[in-house]
C-alpha cells in the first residue's frame, strides 16, 4: 500500500510517528461512525493503531448538551501503538458542546477542525459557553480550522433525492473527507462501505459519497495545506507479517470463549442478565447460535450465575458476564460452585464503583472482590485481560482452568477494553495447544463424586443422564471422596485444605512469570496487570530509549500468582505498581509476596497516560537512594 | 426374563441408604415415601431423574432418592434447574423447596421459571413456617402467627402460592397434602406428565414449629368437607355425602356452595371441572376455609410452549449447519502484511 | 395575603432545576409533567413527598422532582421504600420503576410489598424494553422481540405485570398511559388516595428502542376501540362510538365484546364496573389487544391493612409505657459479688 | 456463699482450680436445660464460668442417632476463665450415640456418667456400636460410672401422677442431681427455677424436684464417692466487685445495639432475614417493642438490607443481620450506603463456609468479605466482638461509628460467640461516655447533602421531611457537594478519596492499641481478633505463669487498624496470628504493616484449644533463632 508523501499541490506532507486524532460530535452527529471509518482507511494503510469511543452515558441526550456528546479516538503510527494516546494532534467538534467537553486534551499547537454552522445561540448556551469561543480567545493555544460544515455538507447533497435532515445527517461524512485528506489516506475502502451500507437507499449512499468526496477535496481547493499542516503517517515495518483484523476487546473475548470451548469439547451456554458494560458479550454471543452457543437472559444476575451453575453440572460449560453491582450479587452463588467444585467461567467487565458508580467508564477497582471476596475460605482462580487481543487468549484459558480444576475461573477485563479495538493478527485454531478438558467421567466402578485427581486435586465430573453414577451433591460441607453431608471437624479441615490446594497448585500448570520489557535485574520494575499494560509498556519503552534502568511486569494470573514472582521480583530495587483503583494488587502483593511496592493510583474513570507512568517512574529513577 | 423386560423397580429402589433427617412424625417423610412410590409405579428412569432443591427441611429431600440430585442455595433452585435443563432437555427435572424457599427468597424464580414455563416439575411444601431455621413466620404464615420473630403475631398478609403462580403466567397448578397419599400419587403423576413447569402445592405438616396448622383441613374427620378433589370434566362436589358442590354467582362473579337436593337444586346446577378455565382455576385456587372448601388435585393445565423446548429446537435448527469460527475469524475487514 | 394561605404551589414550582436527560420524544417526559400537575393539584407537601426509584431510564424520575429522591440500585427501590416507610409512615412515598427494574431484578420485592400492602404508591413505566442498556428485551416483551439479546426474537412468554400484582394480593391497580395526560393524572391521584400500596402501570413509548410498540392501543385513531376507560359504578363501555361493552359469558366465565343496539343488546347487558371485585379485576386487567380492549384506569381497589400503619401503632402502644434497658439488664438472676 | 469443702459422709473433696463439664445426650433429653441450671447454680457459687452449647444442626433428628445429639459445655473455676475448656473432666452421656460422639473429648482418667438404661441393641445400633462399649475394653482409659438412670429417674417420679414419657422426661434432673452433688452446688437456685417454670402442672414439678433430689442424694446412699472423686472448685476470689448475671453474645449485642441507640438518641429498626445463627439478634430484638425497639423480617436477605438503608435514609438508625450466605448476598447493597453515606449496622455472625457450609458451626472466615468484599474502592469499618460480654460494647461502637461517620459498618461476631455464655458485670449505663450522633440536619442556609464535616469528613444527615432541605441522592456517583450526578474524572477521584480518607481518619477516634497480656516488647506476640480472644488470653497467661517471653494483643478495630498498631508490632521478634480461617487477618496485616507474621489455622468448625496455642508458640519461643 503506498502513502501519498506529497500533497496533490504539492504541499509537503509532514511526518508524523504518530497521531491522535479524535471525533466529538453530538450523539446524533455518527461520530462513531467517522471513527471506525477513519480507522478502517489507517489500518489498511499499515498503521498499527488503537482506538476507543466514549460513548455519553445517557441514551440519546437533547441535541447539544455535554452530556450528550460521543466521541471516538484513534492513535495510529509506524512503530507499535500501546495506547490510544496521551493528548490529541487533532479534534474534530461538530458543536460546542464536543468542543467545550473535549478542547482540554488537545495539545498545545493542536488542530481543531470545528463546524461553524453549529455554533449559534442556542447550543453554545446548552454547552455553557458565555461567549462565542470562536470569537475570543480562549483558542489561542490551538491551530483552529473553523468551517460551516453543515452548509457545505448540505451543498454536496443538494444534487441528490434526500431530505435536509438526510443530507445534514452525512456531516461525518464531510469531516471524515477533510480528516482523510490532511492524513493522505485512501477513500476506497470507505466508499465501499457507504455502497453496502446504503445499498437499499441510493440516494442516501450518493449523498454520503458526495459529502466524503466533498470534504476530501475541500482541502485542496481551498488551499488549505497552505495555512495548517498535513502529515504522513509511515506504515509500521516491524508488525509482524499475517493475517490482520480489528477488533474490540469484547468481541475477542466472546471468540475466545467460543474458541476454548470448541477446544475442550464442549457446547456452551451464556447465561447473564444486561449490564453496561459487560452486556456486549452477551450481545456478541447471541448472534452466534450456530456455532453452538446458547444465551440465556435470566430474570438477574442471581438467576444468571444460577442457571450456568445449572449448565455446567448438566455437563456443557457455563459462563456468566457482569459488571460491577452485578457481579456483587453473584457472590453467594460463586461459594456454592467452589463448594460442589463445579466449572465455571466469570467474566467481570470492571467498571467505575462504587455501587451504580460511573457505568460507562473503566476502572480496574474489583480485584478485591474477585480475590477475597466471599464468605468463608473460598479460594477460586482469578485472570486479566490486558489488550482487546488478549481477551481473546485469557478466555481460552479461563475455560481451561474451570474445566481441567473443575473450578469456577474470575476473568476480569473492564470498561476501556470492553470497547478499544485494534488490529489483530488472527490465530489459526490449529496452533493452539491440546487443552481437552478433564473427561466427562462415565466409569462406574469406584465411582465417588468427591475423589480426587491425584495431580489436579479436581473431582470427577459425573453428568445427569450417566447411567450408574447417580449420585447428590450439594452446598453444605460434604465428605471428602463420598460426598455425603458431613459435619466432622476433620473433613471440614481437610476439605478447606483440598480446596486451596487445588487453586494454589494451578501455579505449577501455568507459564512463569517473565519480563516484558527491560532486564530482569534493574533498578525498577512497573508491575502491572489488566488494561494498564498498554500505556505502562509504552512509557517503559520510552524510558529504555532514554537508557533508563527499569523493566515491565505484566500479570495475567493474579490468582494463583506465577510461583517465580515473589523471585523475579527481589531482582528490582524498586517496584511500582501502578492501578486504577487504590491499591488493590499492591495489597495482593505485599501480602502474599512481602515486596515493599509503591502505588499509582488513579481512579477517574480513564486509562493512565503514558507520561503519568513515566513521571512517576522517574522520581524514583531519578533518586539516588539505593536499596538498603 | 431377557433383556428387554428388566424387573421393574420397587419404591425402595428410588431410595438411597441415607437416614432420613428430619424430625419424627413430620410430613416431609410421607412426601418421600410417595415419591417413591410414585416412581416405581411410572419405573422412572433413575439415571434420567433430577431432584434439585433450595435449602430448608423440604430441600433435604434429594439426599433421600436414588436419582441424581443437586441440593443447592437457599431460592436458587429454579434457576440452577433451568440451567440444567438448557444443558440438557432430555432430563426429568423436579425441584422441591419449601414455602419460605419458593415464595420468600426464591419469589422472583419462581415466577419467571413459570413465566417462562420451563419443561419441570415444582413441589412446594408449604407448612406456613419457616422450618429449618427453627420456626419463624414465612410469607404463607396466616396472619397472627405466634413465632420467634413475631411473638406479639404476625401482622402481614400471606403470599397465596397458586394465586401468585397463576398471575405469574403458570400453566399447571395442582395441590395435594402429605398424609392423602394417593391423591398425592396422583398430582404427582399428572405433573409430570405436563410439559411445562408444573406447579405443585403441597400442604406439609410441621410436627414441630407448626403442627396442626392444617388440621382443619386435612384431619380426617374435617378432609371431606374441608376439601374439595378436582377433576377434570366432573362435577365439583364434596361434603361428608358427595352432596355439596360449587356454583358460580353470575352478577358477583363468586362462587357459591350448594346442596343438591336442598331449593330444587340437582347435578345440572353443578359446575363443571374444567382445567383449561384459567378464570375458574383463579376462582378455585383462592378457596380458602372456612368459607370453601379448599381445592385438591389439579386445578390449571393448559398447554403451551415450554422455553427450553423451544431454545432446543432453535439451537437444533441452528446448527444443522454448524458455523466455523476459523472461517469468521478470517471474514469481513482482513488485511495482511508481509 | 396572609401566613395562612400560602400561594398555591405551581406545577413548574415541583421542578428541580436538572435537565431531563432522556431521549428526545421519551414517554418519560410526558409522565414527569403529569406528575408535576398532579402535585400541584392536589399541593403536594414537598418536603413530606419522597420518590424512590431503581435503576433505568424511568428510574431517573427523582432527579427531576423538587421533592426529596431517592436512586437506589436497580430493582431493590421497594425495599428501599418500605424501610422508609418503617422509619417514617407519615412520608408520602412515589416508588418508580421500568419494567426490568420492576418485574425483572426487582420481582421478588414487588410481590411482597404489594402482600405486606405498604402504604406507598408503584408507577412502574412500561415500555417493554430495557431502555437504560440500550435494548434488550424484558420480561414485558412480546414473544418474537428482536433486540440485541434476542436476534432471533425472543421466545418467553411476556410477564402481565397486573395479573402479577393481583395474584400476588395487590390491593390497588391500575393502568394509564403516557400521552393520555388527564387520564393518567386521575390515575395518579386516585393511586395516591388509595391506602396500602397502589400499583400503577404505565405504558411508556420508548422512542429509541421500542417504538410504537403502544401504537395499536394509544394512538389517537385506535385508542378509542382498543382502550376501555373504567371507571366505578358504571357500565363499562367503549369504542369509537362508545356503544361497544363487556358482558360475561357464565357458563365458559369469559369476558366478550357486545354493540349495544345489535342482537337486542341494550344497557343492561353492559357489566357495571366494580372495583371492590377481584375476579372481575382479574378478568379486567387480564384483557389484552387485538381480542379485547385493554383495560385503563383504576382496576381494582379494596381496604385492607397496611403493614407500615399497623407496625407504627403497634410500636405506640408497645411504647406507651416505654421499658428501661438498664431495669432489663438488672433483672433475672443476677448476683454479686463484693 | 459458702462451699462445702467435705462430702456429707466426711468423703473428702479433690480441690480443682477448674473444671470441664458436658452434658450430652439425644436432642429430647433436656441437656440444655441441665446445663443451663447447673451453670446458674455455678455462677451463684461464686465461681467463673465459660458455657457453650452444641446442638444439632437438625431440627430434631430421630431419636438415637449421633446426629441428633445435643450436648452443653461448661468450664468454670477459681480463676479468670476464658475458654470452654480443652479437655473434658466429666462427660454426662446419656445414650449411646451421645457417648461415641463425645467420649473423644474426655481427658485420660476423667469420668463419664452414663446411663445404661439407654443402652439397648437398637440405640447402640443406631449409634453405630458394633459392641456395647460398656462390655468391652473400650472405655478403659476412663472412670466409668453406669447407672440405670432412667430407670431411677422413674422409680423417683412414680409418687405422682406424671405419665410414664413425663416420668422419664426428667431424667436430665436425676443426672444433675448427681453431678451437683459431686461438685457440692447448692440447689436452692435449681429447685426455685423447677417451681417456677412448671408452676401450672404441680405433678410435673414435683417430679422433676424428686429426680433432682435423687439423684443428688444417690451419691451419698451409694457411696460414690468412696470409688470416684467428689470435688471442690474454689470460687474465684479476683473476680471484680459488682453486679453479674449471665449472658450470652448474641443477647448481650442486642442489648448493646438498644443501649448503643439510646445513647446516639435514636430509635432502631431492625431488618433481617432468619439465617442461622444470625437468627436469634432477631428473635432477642423481636422482644423489644417496649424498649421502641421495631424488627422487620424481610423477604430475603437483599429486602432485609435494603430496608434497613430506607430506615437510616429516614432517620432511625437501620441496622441489618445475618450470616455467611446472606452476608454475601447484601454485597451489592452495602456499596448504595457507601455510596450515598448513610449510617448501617450490618452484624455477622460468622459460620463455617464457603456457601452454606456448616450453618451450626463456628468459623471467622468471612474478615477478607468485610475488608474487602465488593466492586470499586468502597471501604467501610470493621469492628469484631471478642468475648459474649464484649459484644454489648462492640455493638456500642458501631452505632457510635456509623453515625459519626455516616458510614456502614460492619460488626463481626461468629456462631461460637452467639450461644456461648459468661457472667457478665452489669453496666451502668450512665458511665458510658457520651457519643451523641452528628445531629440531624435542619438548618437550611447553605445546605448541600454531599458538603463534608471538615473533622470527620462525614456529609450531613438531612431526613425528608425536613422543610426546605429537600434534595435528591443516588448510588451514581455525584458532585462532591452538591450531589448531582458527575461523571467528572478530577471528581470521581476526589469522592474515590474522600470515601478513603473518612474511613482512614477513625484510626484517629478509636483509642491506641494497648498490649492485652505481657510486655510491650517480647519474642513473641500473639495477635488475635474476634472470639479466638479467650483461648489465646489463657495460653500467653499460662507460657507467662511459665515465664515465657511472650504477650497477647487482641485487635478490636479490623479496619481501619489502630494507628500505633504498626509500631507496636516492632517490638516483637515474632508474631503469630491464631485463626479460624486460612489466614485472614494474617494478609491484611501482611498487606497494612509489612509484618512478616506468621499464621495458626483451624478450620474445623470449632474453637481453638489453649494447648494447641501453647503448643504453636512454644515452637517459636523455643526456637534460638534471633530476629535479623
Ligand atoms: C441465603 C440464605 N438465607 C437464609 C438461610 C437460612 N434458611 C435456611 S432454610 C430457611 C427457610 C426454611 O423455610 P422453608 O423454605 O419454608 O423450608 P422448611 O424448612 O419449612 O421446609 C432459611 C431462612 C440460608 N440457608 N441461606
Ligand atoms: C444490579 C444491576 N444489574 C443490572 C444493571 C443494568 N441495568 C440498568 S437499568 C436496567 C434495565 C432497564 O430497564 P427498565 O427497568 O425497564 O427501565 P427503562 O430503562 O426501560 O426505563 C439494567 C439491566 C444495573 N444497573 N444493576
Ligand atoms: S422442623 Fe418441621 S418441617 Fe422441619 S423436619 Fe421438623 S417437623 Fe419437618
Ligand atoms: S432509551 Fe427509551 S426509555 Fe430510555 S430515555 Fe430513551 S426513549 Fe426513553
Ligand atoms: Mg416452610
Ligand atoms: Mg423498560
Amino acid at each position: 500500500m503506498s502513502v501519498a508523501a506529497i500533497g496533490k499541490n504539492n504541499h509537503p506532507r509532514e511526518k508524523l510517528e504518530n497521531a491522535v486524532v479524535r471525533f466529538a460530535g453530538d450523539s446524533g452527529d455518527g461520530m462513531q461512525l467517522a471513527g471506525s471509518q477513519f480507522t478502517l482507511a489507517t489500518a489498511l494503510a499499515g498503521n498499527d493503531l488503537a482506538t476507543f469511543p466514549d460513548f455519553p452515558a445517557e441514551i440519546r441526550a437533547p441535541i447539544g448538551t455535554t452530556f450528550g456528546v460521543s466521541a471516538f479516538q484513534i492513535n495510529f503510527g509506524g512503530r507499535n501503538i500501546r495506547t490510544i494516546g496521551d493528548d490529541l494532534d487533532m479534534l474534530v467538534a461538530m458543536n460546542p458542546a464536543a468542543l467545550i467537553t473535549n478542547i482540554a486534551d488537545l495539545r498545545i499547537g493542536g488542530t481543531v477542525i470545528i463546524d461553524e454552522g453549529a455554533f449559534n445561540p442556542r447550543n453554545l448556551r446548552k454547552a455553557g459557553y458565555e461567549n462565542n469561543p470562536l470569537e475570543d480567545e480562549s483558542l489561542s493555544k490551538y491551530r483552529i480550522l473553523k468551517l460551516d460544515i453543515s452548509k457545505l455538507t448540505l451543498d454536496a447533497a443538494s444534487p441528490f433525492e434526500v431530505s435536509k435532515k438526510e443530507g445534514l445527517r452525512t456531516k461525518n461524512m464531510w469531516a471524515l473527507g477533510l480528516v482523510m485528506w490532511m492524513f493522505g489516506r485512501d477513500k476506497t475502502a470507505v466508499l465501499g462501505w457507504i455502497t453496502t451500507k446504503f445499498a437499499k437507499n441510493k440516494p442516501v449512499a450518493d449523498a454520503n459519497i458526495a459529502a466524503l468526496n466533498a470534504g476530501n477535496v475541500y482541502g485542496e481547493t481551498a488551499e488549505l495545506a497552505a495555512d495548517f499542516s498535513i502529515y504522513s503517517v509511515p506504515a509500521d515495518k516491524n508488525i509482524p507479517s499475517g493475517k490482520y483484523r480489528n477488533i474490540t476487546g469484547m468481541e475477542a473475548m466472546a471468540w475466545g470463549l467460543v474458541a476454548g470451548c470448541k477446544m475442550v469439547g464442549l457446547d456452551m451456554v451464556l447465561c447473564s442478565y444486561p449490564i453496561t458494560p459487560a452486556t456486549q458479550l452477551l450481545h456478541h454471543l447471541s448472534k452466534m447460535r450456530a456455532f453452538g452457543v446458547e444465551t440465556f437472559q435470566a430474570e438477574d444476575e442471581i438467576a444468571a450465575i444460577g442457571a450456568a451453575i445449572g449448565v455446567s453440572y448438566g455437563g456443557k460449560m457455563g459462563i456468566t458476564s457482569s459488571s460491577g453491582p452485578g457481579i456483587a450479587l453473584k457472590t453467594e452463588a460463586i461459594g456454592l460452585a467452589i463448594s460442589t467444585e463445579l466449572p465455571l467461567v466469570i467474566v467481570n467487565a470492571q467498571r467505575g464503583g462504587p455501587s451504580t458508580g460511573m457505568p460507562t467508564k473503566t476502572e480496574q477497582s474489583d480485584l478485591y472482590h474477585a480475590v477475597y471476596g466471599r464468605n468463608g475460605d473460598s479460594p477460586i482462580p482469578v485472570i486479566a485481560a490486558a489488550t482487546a487481543s488478549d481477551c481473546f487468549d485469557v478466555a481460552i484459558e479461563a475455560v481451561r482452568l474451570a474445566t481441567k480444576y473443575m473450578t469456577p475461573v474470575i476473568l476480569l477485563t473492564d470498561g476501556y477494553l470492553v470497547n478499544a479495538s485494534e488490529p489483530w493478527k488472527i490465530p489459526n485454531l490449529d496452533d493452539y495447544p491440546d487443552i481437552k478438558k478433564q473427561q466427562l467421567t462415565t466409569t462406574i466402578d469406584n465411582f465417588l463424586p468427591f475423589a480426587r485427581d491425584k495431580k489436579t486435586l479436581a473431582r470427577p465430573w459425573a453428568i445427569p443422564g450417566t447411567k450408574g453414577l447417580e449420585h447428590r451433591i450439594g452446598c453444605i460441607e460434604k465428605s471428602d471422596r463420598a460426598g455425603n453431608i458431613s459435619y466432622y471437624p476433620d473433613n471440614l479441615q481437610k476439605r478447606t485444605n483440598f480446596r486451596r490446594d487445588k487453586i494454589l497448585g494451578i501455579a505449577n500448570d501455568i507459564p512463569k512469570q517473565t519480563i516484558n520489557l527491560g532486564k530482569d535485574k534493574a533498578k525498577l520494575a512497573i508491575v502491572g496487570w489488566g488494561s494498564t499494560f498498554g500505556p505502562i509498556h509504552r512509557a517503559v519503552t520510552n524510558l529504555l530509549d532514554k537508557n533508563y534502568d527499569v523493566s515491565h511486569i505484566h500479570l495475567r494470573h493474579i490468582w494463583p500468582l506465577a510461583s517465580n514472582l515473589g523471585d523475579l521480583l527481589q531482582g528490582f530495587d524498586n517496584i511500582l505498581i501502578p492501578e486504577m483503583n487504590n491499591g488493590q494488587l499492591l495489597t495482593l502483593l505485599r501480602a502474599e509476596l512481602f515486596v515493599d511496592a509503591k502505588g499509582l493510583n488513579k481512579v477517574m474513570g480513564k486509562p493512565f497516560k503514558i507520561a503519568e507512568i513515566e513521571t512517576a517512574a522517574l522520581e524514583i529513577l531519578n533518586q539516588n537512594i539505593e536499596r538498603v | 426374563m431377557n433383556d428387554m423386560t428388566p424387573t421393574p423397580l420397587k419404591p425402595k429402589e428410588y431410595a438411597t441408604d441415607q437416614e432420613v433427617r428430619c424430625c419424627p412424625g413430620c410430613g416431609d417423610y410421607a412426601i418421600v415415601m410417595a415419591m417413591q412410590s410414585m416412581m416405581a409405579k411410572i419405573q422412572a428412569d433413575i439415571s434420567k431423574t433430577v431432584f434439585v432443591s433450595g435449602i430448608g427441611c423440604a430441600a433435604r429431600f434429594p439426599y433421600y432418592m436414588a436419582t441424581y440430585g443437586f441440593h443447592t442455595i437457599h431460592g436458587r433452585a429454579a434457576t440452577i434447574a433451568t440451567g440444567l435443563k438448557l444443558a440438557n432437555p432430555d432430563l426429568d427435572v423436579w425441584i422441591v423447596g419449601g414455602d419460605g424457599d419458593a415464595l420468600s427468597i426464591g419469589g422472583n424464580h419462581l415466577i419467571h421459571l413459570l413465566r417462562r414455563n420451563v419443561n419441570c416439575q415444582y413441589l412446594m411444601f408449604n407448612n406456613e413456617i419457616y422450618g429449618l431455621t427453627k420456626g419463624q413466620y414465612s410469607p404463607t404464615s396466616k396472619k397472627g402467627t405466634n413465632s420467634p420473630s413475631s411473638p406479639h403475631g404476625s401482622i402481614e398478609q400471606p403470599m397465596h402460592a397458586l394465586s401468585l403462580a397463576i398471575g405469574a403466567g403458570a400453566k399447571f397448578i395442582a395441590r395435594a397434602g402429605d398424609i392423602k397419599i394417593k391423591e398425592l400419587i396422583a398430582v404427582m403423576k399428572a405433573a409430570r406428565l405436563h410439559i411445562g413447569t408444573s406447579f405443585v402445592e403441597i400442604l406439609q405438616n410441621c410436627i414441630v414449629y407448626n403442627d396442626g396448622v392444617f388440621s382443619h383441613i386435612m384431619d380426617k374427620g374435617n378432609s371431606k368437607n374441608a376439601q374439595i378433589y378436582l377433576e377434570h370434566g366432573k362435577p365439583m362436589l364434596f361434603g361428608d355425602n358427595g352432596d355439596k358442590g360449587l356454583r358460580l354467582k353470575p352478577k358477583s362473579l363468586e362462587l357459591e356452595i350448594i346442596t343438591i337436593g336442598e331449593d330444587g337444586i340437582n347435578m345440572d346446577d353443578i359446575l363443571i371441572h374444567d382445567v383449561e378455565n384459567k378464570i375458574m382455576a383463579t376462582m378455585l385456587a383462592g378457596m380458602d376455609a372456612p368459607d370453601f372448601p379448599v381445592a385438591m388435585g389439579v386445578i390449571y393445565c393448559q398447554s403451551a410452549d415450554a422455553y427450553d423446548i423451544v431454545m432446543d429446537k432453535a439451537m437444533n435448527d441452528a446448527t444443522k449447519n454448524p458455523a466455523n469460527l476459523q472461517d469468521l475469524m478470517n471474514s469481513g475487514y482482513v488485511w495482511s502484511i508481509d
